[in-house]
């Protein structure tokens, strides 16, 4: 599964892409952001406050029940701020 | 139709010619350049940096050109946007809509300004006196783009 | 803030690197470029000569502007209409409207061109299969102008 | 005085101007379009319906009862079709 960090979430996980194997337990982006938490004090930072987390799945936006899976390109961003 | 993203900047009298050269049906072309301005609030802005989501980026542009090609009746749509490290005074983007009718292209520019702002995956890195900070989403831009919703 | 009246074609790009340049409040620049259609209703248009009251015109196109002025935050502003032959896909007029703030910008390059279209004393005298004819006003440009009515 | 005419209503009376010396009885615009119209089959025909003629005196738009004076400037012209 290939992970995508933009903006400030990219800066708080240090990272600006991964590619990580889905735990078997995450079924959905609320798990995997769930998951991701546990992955160190940057994660963590990054997603203490999900209102201000954007989700696409595969270059869509989702919502958090949005079902992921193995295949999918998967990004975490703040709101939009170009124009 | 067509979308950009390009670091370089962008000639706006080449691009408007190019994208209404020979159709003449076009009565009117709506256009909209967003700038890089030297203050945000009360801070005097250096420069600032555009990141974006390639791949995305396009996809969501290209969505925004066909929701308002859908809507209006549109003989011919241009968006640029720039990314990389801006001064004040540069060009950002640039949003172009040709109609043979003037509200027609009017109201689709304004229309493809204010979905970019809320859909299309850029931010806005300031440079500010207290260093670097990303610009905040705006209610006021989700308030634009909510009156096109239906 | 400027008007003109010229009959020599425009130079879209000179004209906005002009409007805003060194001026780095500027957030964004509304424009509109009105252009000669081949066809009016069902008949083919070979051309038309805009005909306009000297003197009247630029005065005006000056109280347009101050009401665009009055009414919301610009930075800078431009009228340019061309007059005499004009044959199809050439430009007609250039309105634009520079403001820290994108709505600002793009809400009174709109009430610029409906405001013109329904007080600037031009006349139309457009070429068709059928001989010459004065383009009768429209209801719906009066309907646009009301709009901003208050 | 000073008189104006544009577009089609030009076409009608056959010059763009012309100076003519204001008659005693004239007091508005309304009272010019009606002396006006006697002065030739191509001014009745420009004049013969005024809902169709927009009036400006000394470049300003004014209405039928807009009072005259002999230094006036006075034009009649066609509903605008800029932009």
């Amino acid at each position: 599964m290939k992970l995508l960090y933009f903006a400030w979430v990219r800066q708080r996980i240090g990272v600006g892409q991964e590619t990580v194997s889905l735990p078997a337990e995450v079924a959905t982006v609320a798990g995997l952001v769930d998951w991701l938490r546990t992955r160190g004090p940057g994660y963590a930072e990054a997603f203490r406050d999900t209102r201000a987390i954007r989700y696409a799945v595969n270059q869509e936006y989702v919502e958090p029940d949005q079902p992921v899976s193995a295949d999918d390109e998967v990004a975490f961003f703040p709101p939009v701020t170009g124009g | 139709m067509a979308v950009r993203v390009q670091e370089a900047d962008f000639d706006v009298g080449a691009e408007l010619a190019a994208l209404t050269a020979g159709n003449h049906k076009v009565g009117g072309l709506g256009v909209f350049i967003g700038v890089v301005r030297d203050t945000a609030g009360d801070a005097a802005v250096a420069g600032m940096t555009l990141e974006h989501y390639p791949g995305m980026t396009e996809r969501q542009l290209a969505a925004i050109e066909a929701e308002a090609v859908a809507r209006w009746p549109i003989e011919a749509s241009l968006i640029v946007h720039r990314v990389g490290r801006l001064a004040p005074g540069e060009n950002i983007v640039l949003v172009a809509c040709a109609s043979a009718h003037r509200q027609a292209a009017l109201d689709a520019t304004a229309f493809l300004i204010d979905w970019l702002k809320t859909k299309a995956p850029f931010w806005k890195l300031e440079e500010t006196a207290d260093g670097e900070s990303w610009v905040d989403a705006r209610e006021s831009d989700d308030a634009a783009a909510a009156r096109w919703r239906r």
